[in-house]
């Protein structure tokens, strides 16, 4: 069964969220909260999924700095970031490229990243331009770092890095990337020449797992309605709803 | 508890060059038609203060120059692109950002709001963020014995914040539900006033039901009654964004003679 | 996000001994039929952290024995006069009392719910209540450059809260109203169960003005109905306090004798 | 027109509270509620009064802190604190008496003020039992204290200390009583008598301004109802309503 980029992305991540009590999404993050969804009709129906920039799947009450608070408490399991920039330490810039603070290509800021990245225990990164202006060997400008020296109070960190060529895993110890998997029809070669950094990889990488038509069949009916409610502009152009 | 109304000219009167305004999210009720009065009376030099971030708000005050600094964990059109006039001024290196992240936005409230002078935040450490902001301290933890920085934000008090809300009951009570952090802002801010849809003649106290949403009308100075005073921004369960004037706005104010004919358009009312 | 519902017992049985445990003030809902099932189950050396203060609770809890220290900013019956059990109890030197002030149990909670290890406050210095509290810290202002003293009030994380409230909804979140310390109470805690007069067939986030006042569901482990949880004290909007059992109780909780009928008739139901 | 100690307590205490913005009380104080009530009524229409015990006049929706941090936000400009001792350098126990902490008498506890006693502009110390036990030299235990040294920020204190028997002004400089008046029918030496402090006074001491006809028509009036809504004993007590 033919499939879209997205819906490859989504069964990808949901497949890590399996297990999560309590995910929370950021703004502008409709592959993630398809990937949550999914998660929870899949494998857990009690998970609780906070979208943000939702009215309905929000429901916190002491304002927004109750997400930062249960996020502290360890509360939340799982949150997804993305980076104008993400390097091989997994540093992620979310502020512009060039030095600041004249930056050349100003982005939007840092947001919650300079806590969240620090105390969430699983936080996927993405990035849906692999390419070495995104895959650079250090960020420009650090918004939250990918990993900090042992005196640092750092129960969360990254896991996982998804783009549209391939899946990396974190590898702790060694505070670098390891390329989990290849999205279908990508190389070794591509990924390695579209990536500022080195990461560690196997000479014949596995292909990220394809969606099975079930998979398919409830991510086009179920999950894309759930999808459509917050994110209706990714939900007509990638299921045509 | 008395209500004070007043109109949305006199609030901005309140507003002087280099005051340090305290600006709410989106979801929080943007009062946008004060904006537009402030940009009107042709203010400068403000300095913005984000809880925790801005769309509109800071983009157009930035791009009508009245702005001298923001500090912010984002400024952003969300959904419609980079804001434009925010982008331009920092590129051309005509503002100054105090670069934040949301949780120290509110740590540093919550420390005015408590009246103490500062208050440790986790993370951050190791974050470029820290570098630029000379006035974030890291201390060693001193209930630890072993060796455990913690960072202490500086508490920080607008001098005026106005927030726009659904309504105001007849003594000057303002609901504002579940959307709690505006109440930290007001608390920590020196002067606030409240931009209404409706001002309604009951007490939100008789209902418990009502009051669990209620700001109470003792941190507010005035009110003003603004219909779609949020327009083009939403106002929760009252009307949705603007999407046509969003995009719109988003393209023209990508130049400065765009946003220059945009402002025009849109002042005169 | 799904409701789990239990039974009173079941919550008690998850109290051990030697558990820090979370007690509510009057206003925010106390859970009596929980306190005594406590009692029922004869626990002992509980640790008591009032938010801030403490009635029929903490002397009931005191008088029969399960107590071993209780940190609060007072413990009294109010209008019915001193708290029995805790004033014979400090007055034998039988209870190990952790005297605060209301501010400083708010800020040791608030620390916990933001997961920093400490809050400053203000006040406090001079008073006597710092010296017999070697787990407060005063430093010097780090943000000033002349003397200024400020405490630190360390992080504290209740094993385990209880509060009663009015009704719960289909998918297990709880309506507190305005009451909001209890939500701080709630977020700090590691577990926490809620008894309530009724589960309602709704969800409250149908309705913004309902949903203002609530405790979202997935801070709770469980829930159990518990009908006129709270009597003999008053819960908000629903019931008043028994006037009558209180003074009862006031007076016949004087002696050990009178207070151990007065619990062999109030357990047995 | 004959008059209670009570109304005469109240009508004194509500000449000091006329050009308060926001006065606040807590439990158990009828007193100065009525004070608070009767200077709302002939001085201040707008004043706003925040009664702990009442859900009423009790507009915090923030919890219970919300007082606290108004307070130190300087939100609040006049409260009340009782003490079961006070000394003459204005500290107050509310702990208990004997050696702590196994007091010989213990009383509920400090409540708050260890925060409000510093913050608060105008705090009103009352008690209503005047003698040795009550005036002391040097409490048993300082819940919170009268003055601090210069370096501790203070901007709070205390303005008056009103017994049954007589009002003293606070002097801030000296950081001792003066006597400001006596109650009716009140001698100088009584108050020295009972009197466990040394304080200032001028030979021959004013007395306390007695409530006109028309004061205790309205607190008898539009005052008592006010009362017996939050203090209903108290008011049947005093007003017999």
């Amino acid at each position: 069964m033919a499939f879209k980029l997205e819906e490859l992305l989504i069964c990808c991540l949901s497949r890590k969220l399996h297990k999560k009590r309590h995910i929370a999404i950021g703004a502008a993050s409709p592959i993630p909260a398809g990937a949550a969804f999914m998660a929870r009709e899949e494998a857990n129906k009690g998970m609780h999924i906070t979208l943000l920039a939702s009215q309905k799947h929000n429901h916190f009450t002491d304002g927004s700095r109750e997400l930062f608070d249960a996020a502290a408490q360890g509360r939340i399991d799982a949150f997804f970031l993305g980076g104008v920039q993400i390097d091989g330490q997994a540093n992620i810039n979310l502020i512009g490229t060039g030095e600041y603070p004249n930056t050349q290509r100003r982005f939007p800021g840092s947001f919650g990243s300079a806590l969240m990245y620090y105390v969430v225990p699983s936080v996927f990164l993405f990035r849906l331009q692999h390419n070495r202006r995104s895959m650079v060997e250090a960020v420009d400008f650090i918004s939250a770092p990918g990993f900090s020296p042992p005196e640092v109070y750092r129960p969360g960190g990254p896991v996982a890095l998804i783009t549209d060529k391939c899946l990396f895993a974190v590898d702790s110890e060694k505070q670098r990337f390891r390329l989990e998997s290849l999205h279908p029809n990508v190389s070794l070669e591509e990924v390695i020449d579209l990536t500022g950094f080195a990461f560690d990889y196997e000479e014949n990488p596995p292909t990220t797992e394809t969606p099975t038509s079930s998979q398919l069949d409830l991510l086009r009916g179920t999950i894309a309605q759930e999808i459509a409610e917050s994110y209706p502009l990714f939900a007509k152009q990638t299921f045509g709803i | 508890m008395s209500l004070h109304e007043c109109s949305i000219q006199e609030i901005a009167d309140e507003v002087q060059n280099g005051t340090l305004l305290g600006v709410p999210a989106d979801y929080s009720g943007v009062p946008m038609a004060f904006v537009r009065e402030l940009i009107r009376q042709g203010k400068s030099e403000l300095d913005l203060f984000c809880l925790p971030q801005s769309t509109l708000q800071a983009d157009m005050l930035i791009g009508a120059g009245c702005v001298r600094s923001v500090e912010t964990a984002a400024v952003t059109l969300g959904e419609y692109g980079q804001a434009p006039c925010f982008t331009r001024f920092v590129q051309e290196g005509r503002l100054n950002v105090k670069d934040s992240t949301c949780p120290a936005l509110h740590a540093a409230l919550q420390a005015t709001e408590r009246a103490v002078p500062f208050s440790p935040l986790r993370g951050l450490i190791g974050s470029d963020l820290v570098k630029h902001r000379p006035d974030w301290q890291v201390i060693s933890n001193p209930f630890s014995d072993q060796e455990d920085p913690v960072i202490l934000i500086p508490a920080v008090s607008p001098d005026v914040t106005v927030i726009h809300a659904q309504k105001a009951d007849k003594n000057g009570n303002v609901w504002i539900g579940r959307r709690k952090e505006v109440a930290t802002l007001i608390h920590a801010s020196k002067r606030n006033f409240v931009t209404v849809e409706e001002i309604v003649d009951t007490d939100f106290y008789e209902d418990e039901v009502l009051a669990a949403g209620v700001l109470p009308g003792f941190y507010i100075e005035a009110i003003a009654v603004a219909k779609d005073g949020a327009w083009p921004l939403a106002l929760s369960d009252r009307y949705p964004i603007d999407e046509a004037h969003l995009k719109d706005y988003a393209t023209r104010a990508k130049t400065e003679e765009g946003f220059a004919t945009y402002l025009a358009e849109n002042l005169a009312a």
